[in-house]
């Protein structure tokens, strides 16, 4: 009998080779592979973990790989991983001096940043300020205004009447866009392309967004055609550096949730690239912003490319800047959370090859419907070029409660050919059984004449899944 | 997971004007709570309903006649509708206590089991569940925190075994954010066993009092 | 009812993305992680796979991940893989073009490379002549001599009596080591530090390479105190380009056994290393060497260096060099065999960074005695950094009858020290239950102090060891 | 690996004079032997029905006559429909033929049986070796090639269903690195079925004829 709450038995401390760390513990404030990413980090650095874990996730990996660990709540997200009086109470009396927060669940809550601080805890990230700035949209695009980083032609600000709503769409031109302030994942938003529609779509829009967010506040803005989705990975420290790590090309979505990503672009010109970069950094600079960060844009088939929205922690798809640039981003993440300098200057970031993620879901790969459950066989592909961040395990249990995503499985290549055909046979060698994933979709992206071509933008994916139910060619693999 | 909290636990807050005791560090490794280890192979019925082909009372019929057969497993999926059960123990006679029912649909209401997943060195198949008496009552953690017996260090001890408490007693003070939660007894009955030893941090669902219900 | 040997469902022929393939079906005629290794490289190139198998290795990774698949005979390897008849037939009745041999078994037979050359069966890497020139080591120092290159001082060729072993060790100066001609893995092998044990020592080496080899031929050179084990990774192709791919540390060895590998060393200095590789690659230009190759040196304190031996084939611990690199070795083994000039040029080879590998055996990790069995958990690390090469999977059984390595753990990092601190937490999140393995080990040498400056020599392991004996501190896991 | 290889098979040589027939490439996708697929999936039943969904009656009574079968696994699939059932449990009479010994011990002396790897997913654990009929014996090829019947494409097949063979006698002829490899007959009986097609690659230990022994 006694606390869960557990030192595990460590090997003899080990040769040092790195300066001492920046933090003695940090406290891990999320689950599934992103925790065990910065669990792998923290252990690189010499830092020891605190894994917090809900009751379906007793048996994790990122439990069984942190030094200590702490229940803080049953398997709801909301009484766990977003429990903020749990999370703060584990870091509390495990004596974790930091927090990171990963991606999603609290990595961009204001006041969680603001209770870490009056609580003597260190948030990896930037500060609640920040946050608080660039997670409103609007106001996100009246920093950015100011800063000289364009905007997409849109309504200044919200959009309060159906009245207000036909002049400036009228302004900016048809088809525009009507999106929920406080939105996300395509929820309050509407695509409006004459006058005509334009009253009860916007009406629509509010009345999701009221419903999923609490509040119908809605913007307008130009609806690009066939925009690719680019965006800069930033980093800053507190002394007001701040450096780009090159672009990220997330163009393959479905309903505005990121398939796959890749670094470089395969379209971007130098000069473009440059400019799209630089931009980043300028408006980066504009909010003092720092740890790392993710500025997206738009990119029209002109090369006008125009500001999206920030992302104020580290990105899902950061693996593959990590590959082309050599740079390991959370390592930074947790200097610069600690005072530390940037241990790079922009000079010292150079692209080389290429590299491509592919998200794997537990989810039907043409249905998308979860599919939660036991693994019951499993092989990841390893060999030349092959990274896999996943805290999947065999006889693991995908719970049904949180997010489908299982792996990401990247490969490089010295160019995006040796990408993309690493990909590929990475995902012939792939073995999960008991689930259904999205692997067996992936296989076919990577097969398509377009996606080889790197002909795409961000509806290539409706296209291509309308072409798949009229050709499904039974199980693809 | 903890498989005895059959009711939940007030907490109380109240200012930390009290510290009792200096928050000490975490303990040295110790070996789980034995309810873990038991939760972790129980016989196991899941059944996943998404989309409703069937009435609810057919699915009924469907469950209670693969649990009289000598099935291991149950997958079942029409339409968006699925399922699936899976009796993991040897093929025993019927449990003495109904066994769970594991509710596993992603959109269903308020899932109060969950799936659990197999830890990576699963353990054998037939592994016993440890006999627990019925008649113990064990007050869980209903946060984390640091687990305090009294409400300073000079007081007597809330609650000690051989005393009688009933409910809505409180039995010991959880201190997180610098907050006193009071926790409160959610039965009548004998305390048996501390199970927690004073100043020492616990977790969720931690079992801090064993409580003899009667 | 039917033939065992079958074309697998494959996918719909994916979008070409490369030039043709320069084979359209070739035979690894291997198992284990160099087979799957090989598989791989195919699959990127749009080459179609033929495994060969034993009877043991019916549901080995190999096999499954093949197009086709041929069993050849029983578990005995002198039955199976090393059954030249039914290697050949196995690629007659499947329509191979070329075997690659991986590394082992029939890799460096000449007479397999014949009876392929005779059958018109394409064998990936050098000609027969060269494997015959370079396998007798007697045969390969006079080759080298001729090449300029610095040689051990040593016996003018073999050594055939105990007189004469006595003259030569005078010369040369003790101590001195007798080795077995046809060696290889320490038999046959005796260092005399003095005349008066020379005669006992010289007439055990040749007692002992009779047995083990058939052929009690021995040499004698200069046996140098605390050397390091330098090697050149070497390409060339069959228009007489050669050019070398920087140098791999591989002095933590037991028995002649290397344990870890790296690239670079910790301590050429530019000048040397430069003057190492060159050298290589002029002993390579001496034989007419093509396909994959590497030259192995000992390295002296005071920066000497003296031929040892020239391995004709892909080494073990190729990943390395393709992590600092960036090469893909194997693939271009197989471009180079097709007749293709080699892709890159010596000034497109760059070493940027550090690679460590960490051979991970089914051995009791401080007795070294065997440990085969089934594999009942398994995880492989992943994250930045790290890649694998295995062919094994939860569940896997190792069979008694092979070699003892179940997997490469390579760590990449920006320099050597990140890849050090990866490796540990590699090694601290590798899961293999069911067997022992020797991924304890390893942990211990990399938290070791000499480990960690780089100072050590091919002797280091046994100070070591002896070390461990005397503070095992337990299970250090 | 193959069960019923009890003797070794005689190859005798002969230059490949008569060569007796263009030799093929490997075939399009057949199904494995059926010696394979029953040591992977065995006791298994899986039923595959497009477009047929059925209703609550019939799928109960297909669970109670699962139930009473000796099956280990069930899956059913029928337009959306789809079920599967399961039963790992050692509830079967013990296999008729003794489990093969899995030698462990690396040191020991001439292991006949190998280590044998299993699968990536395992079929479950209690699988009943499938049934064979004792007084067949299976002539293996010894050797990687081309299965011929006969000595050149005109001849008369060496053996077919019906013949009786013996000992020594030649049953076919592999060709390999353009060798002619007769292979003799190891048993005394009759041909009851030659098991592969003529002019087709076999792999060691393939087998070729099923033979009557007696």
């Amino acid at each position: 009998m006694g606390a869960a709450i557990k030192r595990k038995a460590r090997p003899a401390a080990p040769t040092a080779i790195t300066d001492a760390p920046p933090f003695k513990k940090i406290l891990i404030a999320n689950r599934g592979e992103i925790a065990l990413r910065v669990i792998l980090a923290c252990k690189e650095m010499g830092i020891q973990t605190v894994a917090v874990y809900s009751e379906a996730d007793r048996n994790a990996l990122h439990v069984r790989f942190a030094d200590e660990e702490v229940c803080i709540g049953p398997a709801a997200s909301s009484k766990s991983y977003l429990n903020i009086p749990q999370v703060i109470a584990a870091a509390e009396v495990t004596g974790a001096e930091a927090i990171h927060p990963g991606y999603g669940f609290l990595s961009e809550n204001a006041h969680f940043v603001e209770v870490c601080l009056a609580c003597g805890i260190t948030f990896i990230g930037p500060s609640a300020e920040i946050i608080r700035k660039m997670g409103n949209k609007a106001q996100a695009k009246a920093t950015m205004l100011e800063a000289g980083v364009p905007l997409m032609p849109g309504s200044d600000g919200l959009v309060e009447t159906v009245e207000e709503a036909l002049v400036v769409a009228e302004q900016i031109g048809y088809p525009v866009i009507v999106k929920a302030s406080a939105g996300g994942g395509g929820r309050g938003m509407r695509i409006v392309n004459n006058p005509e529609e334009l009253p009860d779509l916007y009406n629509n829009a509010r009345s999701e967004a009221k419903g999923a967010f609490g509040d119908d506040s809605v913007y307008m803005e130009k609806y690009l055609l066939e925009p690719r989705h680019i965006e800069v990975q930033i980093m800053g420290d507190m002394f007001g550096n701040v450096v780009h790590l090159g672009e990220r090309e997330c163009s393959i979505q479905r309903r505005h949730q990121k398939l796959i990503e890749e670094s470089p672009s395969a379209v971007l010109a130098p000069e473009l690239r440059q400019r799209i970069c630089d931009t980043a950094v300028r408006a980066a600079k504009a909010v003092g912003y720092y740890n790392a960060g993710t500025i997206e844009f738009l990119l029209d088939k002109r090369g006008d490319f125009f500001f999206m929205e920030m992302n104020t922690r580290v990105q899902v798809e950061h693996p593959v800047t990590e590959l082309v640039t050599g740079i390991d981003i959370v390592k930074e993440q947790i200097r610069i959370a600690a005072g530390q300098k940037l241990s790079f200057t922009q000079a010292d970031v150079v692209q080389k090859g290429h590299a491509i993620e592919c998200r794997i879901n537990a989810e039907d790969p043409f249905k998308f419907t979860p599919s939660p459950g036991r693994i019951t066989a499993l092989h990841f592909p390893g060999g030349p070029g092959i990274r896999v961040d996943t805290a999947m395990h065999q006889d693991a249990v995908i719970p049904p409660h949180y997010d489908s995503m299982v792996a990401k499985l990247i490969a490089y290549g010295a160019n995006r050919t040796e990408a993309i055909a690493r990909m590929r046979r990475a995902l012939d060698t792939l073995v999960i059984e008991g689930i259904k994933t999205t692997a067996p979709l992936h296989r076919r992206i990577m097969d398509d004449p377009d996606f080889v071509a790197g002909t795409f933008s961000t509806k290539w994916m409706d296209t291509f899944l309308e072409g798949l139910k009229r050709n499904p060619l039974g199980d693809p693999r | 997971m903890s498989t005895s909290r059959k009711k939940s636990v007030a907490v109380k807050k109240t200012p930390a004007a009290a510290k009792p005791a200096p928050k000490t560090s975490p303990k040295a490794p110790t070996p789980k709570p034995v309810a873990k280890a038991a939760a972790k192979v129980p016989a196991k019925v899941a059944v996943k309903a998404v989309g409703q082909p069937l009435g609810l009372e057919e699915i009924k019929a469907l469950i209670a006649l693969v649990g009289r057969e000598p099935f291991q497993e149950f997958e079942f999926e029409a339409g968006d509708m699925r399922f699936r059960i899976r009796k993991d123990g040897p093929a025993q006679p019927p449990a003495p206590a109904p066994a769970p029912m594991m509710m596993a649909a992603p959109m269903m209401q308020a899932p109060q089991q969950v799936y659990q997943a197999a830890p990576l060195a699963p353990a054998p198949a037939a592994a016993p569940v440890p006999v627990e008496d019925p008649n113990i009552h064990y007050v869980t953690s209903p946060i984390v925190g640091t687990f305090y017996r009294s409400s300073n260090p000079a007081a007597t001890p809330y609650a000690s075994p051989g005393d009688f408490v009933k409910p809505g007693q409180t039995l010991c003070i959880i201190e997180a954010m610098k907050l006193m939660n009071e926790i409160e007894c959610d039965v009548a009955g004998e305390v048996v066993k501390v199970l927690v030893e004073n100043g020492t941090p616990v977790e969720y669902g931690e079992r801090l009092f064993a409580v003899r219900v009667g």
